[in-house]
């Protein structure tokens, strides 16, 4: 037991010294930066709601735009396909991966930091990057639009799959240990069940969020919705460009939806 | 002691069988499967219908392999000094930093109203839907609508990128304000507490491990487009060296020293994130 | 002195929860409620505290109706009356101490709620009462860290702090260990006699009501269909309590079994 | 000319966009690591010349450089022809006053080529009656620079709309795969777009001529005529440094109009204006070698020298009237 | 019959947390384990099932000395031992039935477990046995829909489902309310009288133990320092369990208060 007989107001005391300490160094952080990059907070904020007008004065679709569904809606149909397919052959690896790199499961900690580094290193690659890894290799095509996608997606459920293997509770793994099960018996029967319904969140958010980076990676790769995003924003045709933000937050919020009802009908 | 009625489970899906063949499959399980399988299915065909560019996979991949040679085991610091870099990359720490501390402190008092159990559905039905309304414009529009506004610089590029910080931590917070359990919220309740104490002195201190998680994996996000669009708002960050060494002078080297560095900086990321987590768990 | 008149209660629309309850219970005493699972125990101890608001009647605490209170009012009433829950419901990183001293917020302002000031006086009672419920030393532990029994003794600590008049238990020690019931128990009986509080527990232990009460509310099936002194409970009353109506018999609960 | 009210509307402007500095803003092109020099020159001849402080302002992305010159939030832009037509048309306060002369100082051949280009081993294909010509590039693979280049891009689509009679509902049809073309690439710059083409990638290709110096040496014929051969350099760095020797044939030539300096009347005192417009286009600016290179001077600046006649020249709106013409507004 | 002889274990480098345990738990009988907190009751079991590896001694079950098996020969072992834990660790999301045929898994070929594969006839013995613990209609419940008392039985099926020489159990009832912990031990005490099994439980409650262990194993800081029948346990051979020893003064556990 804790026998450090202390006043409660020496106790507040220190919980509030505690408190200042890590509020003074997050501010201090703050204004750092905000000197460094010459950032003006309160103008900055007092500019938001102009920002806002601009972006529905500019970006509303009109009449006009109406006539570039057909193409719009198309490629909405490929980048979905692209965001799903790419998730799915990725969670099935990340799987392995976190199997192999969680630290109730992993069969040597050696497994666990190569991962664990590797995983990283996927998410951490920035876009520009992977364009100029994968573009000149892979060319301008769905596939590029396919890889890219699949190891930055690699790179971030490796990580959730594995904190959500971490946070599992040791001891049920051990009761079937103690039942005579081997390690694959123990994973498929106990790790992969117990964590099934926080995995399939994660491959479903995963989808969901594949589909906004589109935009991303169809600068990158001249295809999908991305790549009309991009055109029609260059080409000034903001019109139209909203219409494919208006269509991908639809789309978005339309896999929020479905991907709950999921969750809820799988629990 | 008195017995109860033995209470009937509401729910048993297989009838109970008498024949020798038992069924291991509930309901849910099926749909999990159906879902599985049509997952399975549309990834079959868009695999198979994937426009691969009649792509000759062993020259992509020595081409492949050629490159990473030059990114990785050979980085450079190409035109540039590595002091200009090392400058660059403190901007982009800095933006990143802003955009996320910025961003948590909006996210917080936002998600209060976008969490089920505290606020009226219909209040948090509208402001999550906003809120991926807000995450599925591009990182690029909201830099561009904001150095329209601002002018250019790094003020437009922390305002834009915050933006998708704010949706994207309501969503997380919001999320993990709902996981905190109802009956310790109604326990307060029930001596008469009001809303704004409840929040902060029963729902706060129970989520601080998750919020932290979240910052930080925002903060890797928050590097990552800082890197990706800051310099389009000619922030002068590391985003700039890297759009130069990669599409105008196509630098393999020099793309791979910066890709060390941005790696670098989400190592030590990732060591304070574990550390401070570890240290929040076991220390209280 | 709480008394309760002609409450009634529906969820939804057909299903009667609540039928003309009406009982007293009187400071100083131990007020247990006993019935059958479903019968509504939980449903009068909300009611009375107004955790559920659309029902009809009057609920009386010294004289004044708690359902005639507006927002404000409510807020106050509620802050004198402690309640204690099965699963103690205390907020578990935080320390007991602090937990003890939750139960000040209903008496802040709230900004000073929001940012947890507390006076020195209040800390310092907070801390007696830890003591008085027997957890000096469990002060700076973490809620979580403490065992079940514990953790209840921490709730009825914060109940304390509210300085209440009564205080509404719902099956306090259904998730405790008979060693840590009976402790929970005698501080429950020694603070109504010591403090003349209006102690009402939902019980599902016959044995430790008959134990620890002085008066008894039988329920069934939403109406009341016992009230007395503890001596007068024998089997038949018993019978008459946990007899099985329809209604009774389709309810399920995880606490039973 | 100028837009009109550029002088009425010098006294109604708020102070605050008329503050004591000037936002020059620049294209990625010219935000490029080796024009530091030549931005840091220009920044000294506009303080100068106006005795306030400039601040300078790279960018990645076109949309952001015109928005921020068309809204008045940079005061002073040099931009390229289309571009500055964008930006022209969001804001009629962008007004060009300087552009590139040709070798003789003048605006008569101020102009830049546009290829479009194909592997020399391919060429034949192209050849009609002994003449190049770009009927046989329908179905082709086909790589442009990216949507808003204007020599990369515009220029070219405009060519091929001409040429093939493209009507106005289908020119989309030139920018997307499977339609007009079996397959379009973006190369996302002028060498990307020739390393498309290099490769194999891509089967005709669109890039301007002054991007690609430093990479190709012409083997046959000139920068300025149609049919020549040009061969990638032995020294060329990356991405060129492993297509040594590979040689091109340019199958069009399209001339492009040099881009303008602009400003925004609206953000810059007619003071300011005048001033700034004096110094670009005095002989002493073009003498400064941190701006223009000498004629085939080895680290190119920002306005390479092709006589040393070449200078910064006063232009109108009324002059890009081709290439008003060419985008449709 | 399980024999424990000088079972010896170090934690670490200095604490000894077994010292020379010896002692013998009998088929058909139920042996409680008893001691203060942190005496090594638990670290016993695991011991048993080599959960925890390093330590030295004996332990023949039925004369086979378990610490000498190979990785595989363990498995078999194993699979002949079951378990039940103070938190039942079942597999939360899945059914009651498949968690009682993870009793299986150790009998089974790696693909045929990894696959859930069983035969017809295990499937319905094991709805046999979760009728044998009164829950045959939760069979197709998922189990963390179960109340704790009925997560518990479903763990004694699952042990069951391995056709066990011998159950371990630690501290079973410690997170139940009473009546459910008459229902486990009853059934437990059923269970080694019927099948011939043999149960070793570890136990806090002295009373449980009194009730319905036929042997009783007293431990205090590592050492055992009773072994008899249960009528033979005094008022003297409980203060002797329960003394307070330096090293069990320093030990923290949530279960006690
Ligand atoms: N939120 C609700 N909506 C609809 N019906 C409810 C609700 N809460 C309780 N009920 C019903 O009201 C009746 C009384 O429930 P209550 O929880 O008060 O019983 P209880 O006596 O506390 O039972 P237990 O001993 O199981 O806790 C039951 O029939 C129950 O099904
Ligand atoms: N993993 C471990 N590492 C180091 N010491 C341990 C470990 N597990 C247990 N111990 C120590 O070994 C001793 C015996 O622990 P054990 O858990 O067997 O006690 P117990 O009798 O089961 O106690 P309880 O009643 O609290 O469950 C204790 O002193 C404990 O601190
Ligand atoms: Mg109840
Ligand atoms: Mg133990």
């Amino acid at each position: 037991m804790k026998t450090s007989f202390q006043s409660p107001q020496q106790f507040f005391r220190q919980r509030r010294l505690r408190l200042s300490v890590v509020l003074i160094i997050l501010i201090g952080i703050y204004v750092t930066s905000m000197a460094l990059v010459n950032f003006q907070t309160w103008t900055s904020i007092a500019k938001i709601p102009a920002g806002l007008i601009w972006l529905f004065h500019n970006f509303i679709p009109t009449e006009r735009s109406i006539s570039y569904l057909g193409p719009i809606l198309y490629q909405l149909w490929r980048t979905l396909l692209v965001s799903i397919s790419s998730t799915i052959v990725a969670s099935l690896f990340a799987l392995i991966f976190a199997i192999l790199g969680a630290k109730t499961t992993t069969p040597s900690p050696v497994f666990r930091i190569v991962i664990r580094f590797g995983a990283s290193l996927l998410r951490n690659i920035p876009v520009v990057a992977w364009a100029m890894i994968l573009l000149f290799s892979f060319k301008q095509s769905d596939f590029t639009g396919f890889l890219a996608l699949f190891f930055m997606t690699l790179g971030y459920l490796t990580r959730a799959f594995t904190e959500t293997i971490e946070d599992l509770d040791a001891e049920k793994l051990q009761a079937l240990q103690a039942v005579g099960a081997n390690y694959f018996q123990c994973v498929f029967c106990g790790v992969l069940p117990e964590a099934a319904s926080t995995l399939t969140s994660w491959v479903l958010y995963m989808i969901e969020n594949n589909l906004r980076d589109a935009t991303l990676v169809g600068l990158l790769t001249g295809t999908g919705v991305g790549f009309l995003f991009d055109y029609y924003f260059k080409s000034f045709r903001y019109d139209a460009a909203g219409l494919i933000v208006l269509l991908i937050a639809i789309l978005v919020i339309l896999l929020e939806l479905t991907s709950t009802q999921i969750r809820r009908a799988i629990a | 002691m008195i017995e109860n009625s033995q209470p009937k489970p509401k729910t048993i899906q297989p009838v109970a069988p008498q024949t020798k063949h038992v069924s291991l499959v509930t309901r849910p399980r099926k749909i999990l499967r159906g879902v599985l399988a049509g997952l399975a299915i549309i990834t079959i065909y868009s695999l198979a219908t994937l426009n691969n560019g009649n792509l000759v996979f062993a020259d992509a991949f020595k081409s492949l392999g050629v490159n990473l040679n030059a990114m990785f085991l050979h980085p450079g610091v190409g035109q540039d000094t590595f002091g200009q870099l090392l400058r660059a990359l403190v901007t982009s720490v800095s933006l990143a930093m802003l955009t996320t501390l910025l961003g948590a402190v909006i996210a917080f008092f936002i998600a209060v109203g976008a969490a089920r159990n505290l606020a009226p559905s219909w209040l948090a039905t509208t402001i999550k839907a906003v809120m991926a309304f807000i995450r599925a414009i591009p990182t690029i529009l909201w830099v561009l609508i904001y150095s329209v506004v601002m002018g250019l610089g790094a003020s437009a590029a922390v305002v834009g990128l915050t933006f998708h910080s704010v949706a994207y931590l309501v969503k997380a917070y919001s999320e993990s304000i709902e996981e905190t359990s109802q009956d310790t919220i109604e326990a307060l309740k029930a001596s008469g507490v009001g809303f704004w104490p409840i929040v902060f002195q029963a729902i706060l201190p129970s989520i601080v491990p998750a919020l932290l998680s979240w910052t930080f994996i925002r903060f890797e996000i928050n590097f990552a487009n800082a890197v990706a669009v800051g310099a389009a708002a000619g922030a002068d960050d590391i985003g700039y060296f890297l759009f130069m060494a990669g599409s105008f002078y196509f630098n393999f080297h020099e793309v791979g020293l910066i890709v060390y560095l941005l790696l670098a900086v989400a190592i030590v990321l990732e060591l304070v994130s574990m550390k401070l987590r570890g240290h929040y768990l076991k220390h209280n | 002195m709480l008394k309760v008149i002609q409450l009634d209660k529906t969820y939804g629309s057909n299903k009667h929860s609540l039928k003309n309850v009406n009982f007293t219970a009187q400071p100083g005493e131990v007020t247990a409620i006993i019935g059958p699972s479903g019968a509504g125990k939980t449903t009068i101890l909300r009611s009375i505290n107004q955790l559920i608001r659309d029902d009809s009647g009057q609920i009386l605490l010294d004289g004044q109706d708690i359902r005639q209170a507006n927002k404000a009012g409510l807020r106050k009433i509620r802050h004198h009356i402690g309640m204690i829950f099965q699963n103690y419901n205390l907020i578990s990183p935080l320390t007991a101490l602090e937990n003890v001293l939750h139960g000040r917020l209903g008496a802040k302002s709230t900004v000073a709620g929001m940012l947890g000031l507390y006076s020195n006086e209040e800390k310092t009672e907070a801390l007696e009462l830890l003591d008085e419920v027997g957890l000096k030393e469990y002060a700076y532990q973490r809620c979580d860290q403490l065992s079940g029994g514990q953790q209840q003794r921490v709730g009825i600590a914060r109940a304390l702090m509210q300085h209440p008049k009564m205080i509404l238990c719902d099956e306090p020690i259904a998730s405790l260990d008979p060693k840590s019931t009976k402790i929970v128990m005698d501080i429950l009986r020694r603070l109504a006699k010591d403090k003349q509080l209006i102690i009402l527990i939902n019980l599902h232990q016959v044995d430790i009501a008959m134990e620890y009460a002085d008066h008894v509310v039988g329920i069934n099936s939403g109406a009341i269909v016992f009230e007395g002194a503890t001596k007068t409970v024998d089997d038949d009353v018993l019978q008459k309590i946990y007899r099985q109506t329809d209604d009774a018999k389709t309810v399920v609960s995880a606490n039973e079994n | 000319g100028c837009a009109s009210g550029t002088s009425t509307s010098s006294s109604s402007n708020s102070s605050a966009s008329k503050g004591k500095a000037i936002t020059v803003v620049f294209y990625p092109n010219e935000s490029a690591k080796s024009f530091a020099g030549s931005r840091d020159a220009l920044k000294k001849s506009i303080e100068k010349a106006t005795g306030k402080t400039v601040k300078l302002q790279t960018t990645t992305d076109y949309n952001v450089a015109i928005q921020a010159i068309s809204s008045g939030k940079a005061q002073l832009a040099y931009m390229g022809a289309n571009g500055y037509i964008q930006a022209h048309k969001l804001s009629k306060d962008v007004v060009p006053f300087a552009a590139q002369s040709d070798g003789e100082g003048t605006l008569k051949k101020a102009t830049y080529n546009s290829y479009l280009m194909v592997q020399q081993k391919d060429a034949k294909k192209y050849e009609e009656n002994g003449k190049y010509s770009i009927k046989n590039i329908k179905g082709k693979k086909m790589s442009y620079v990216s949507n808003s280049s204007t020599s990369g891009f515009l220029v070219p689509t405009a060519e091929i709309t001409r040429e093939f009679k493209v009507k106005d509902s289908d020119k989309d049809k030139l920018t997307q795969s499977g339609q007009f073309f079996s397959k379009v690439l973006y190369g996302g710059s002028h060498q990307g777009s020739a390393v498309n083409l290099i490769k194999g990638d891509a089967d005709v290709a669109a890039f301007d001529d002054a991007d690609l110096m430093p990479y190709l040496k012409v083997t046959k014929g000139s920068w300025d005529k149609v049919g020549s051969t040009f061969t990638v350099k032995d020294d060329a760095e990356a991405p060129f440094s492993s297509l040594k020797g590979k040689s091109v044939v340019n199958i069009a030539m399209m001339p492009v109009q040099q881009g303008p300096w602009v400003y925004n009347t609206k953000a810059l005192t007619k003071d300011d204006q005048e001033k700034i417009a004096k110094e670009f286009t005095s002989q002493s600016f073009a003498d400064n070698e941190k701006i223009f290179s000498k004629p085939g001077a080895k680290t190119p600046m920002m306005f390479p020298k092709k006589t040393n006649k070449t200078k910064l020249v006063k232009v109108t709106d009324k002059w890009y009237a081709p290439t008003h013409k060419l985008v449709g507004y």
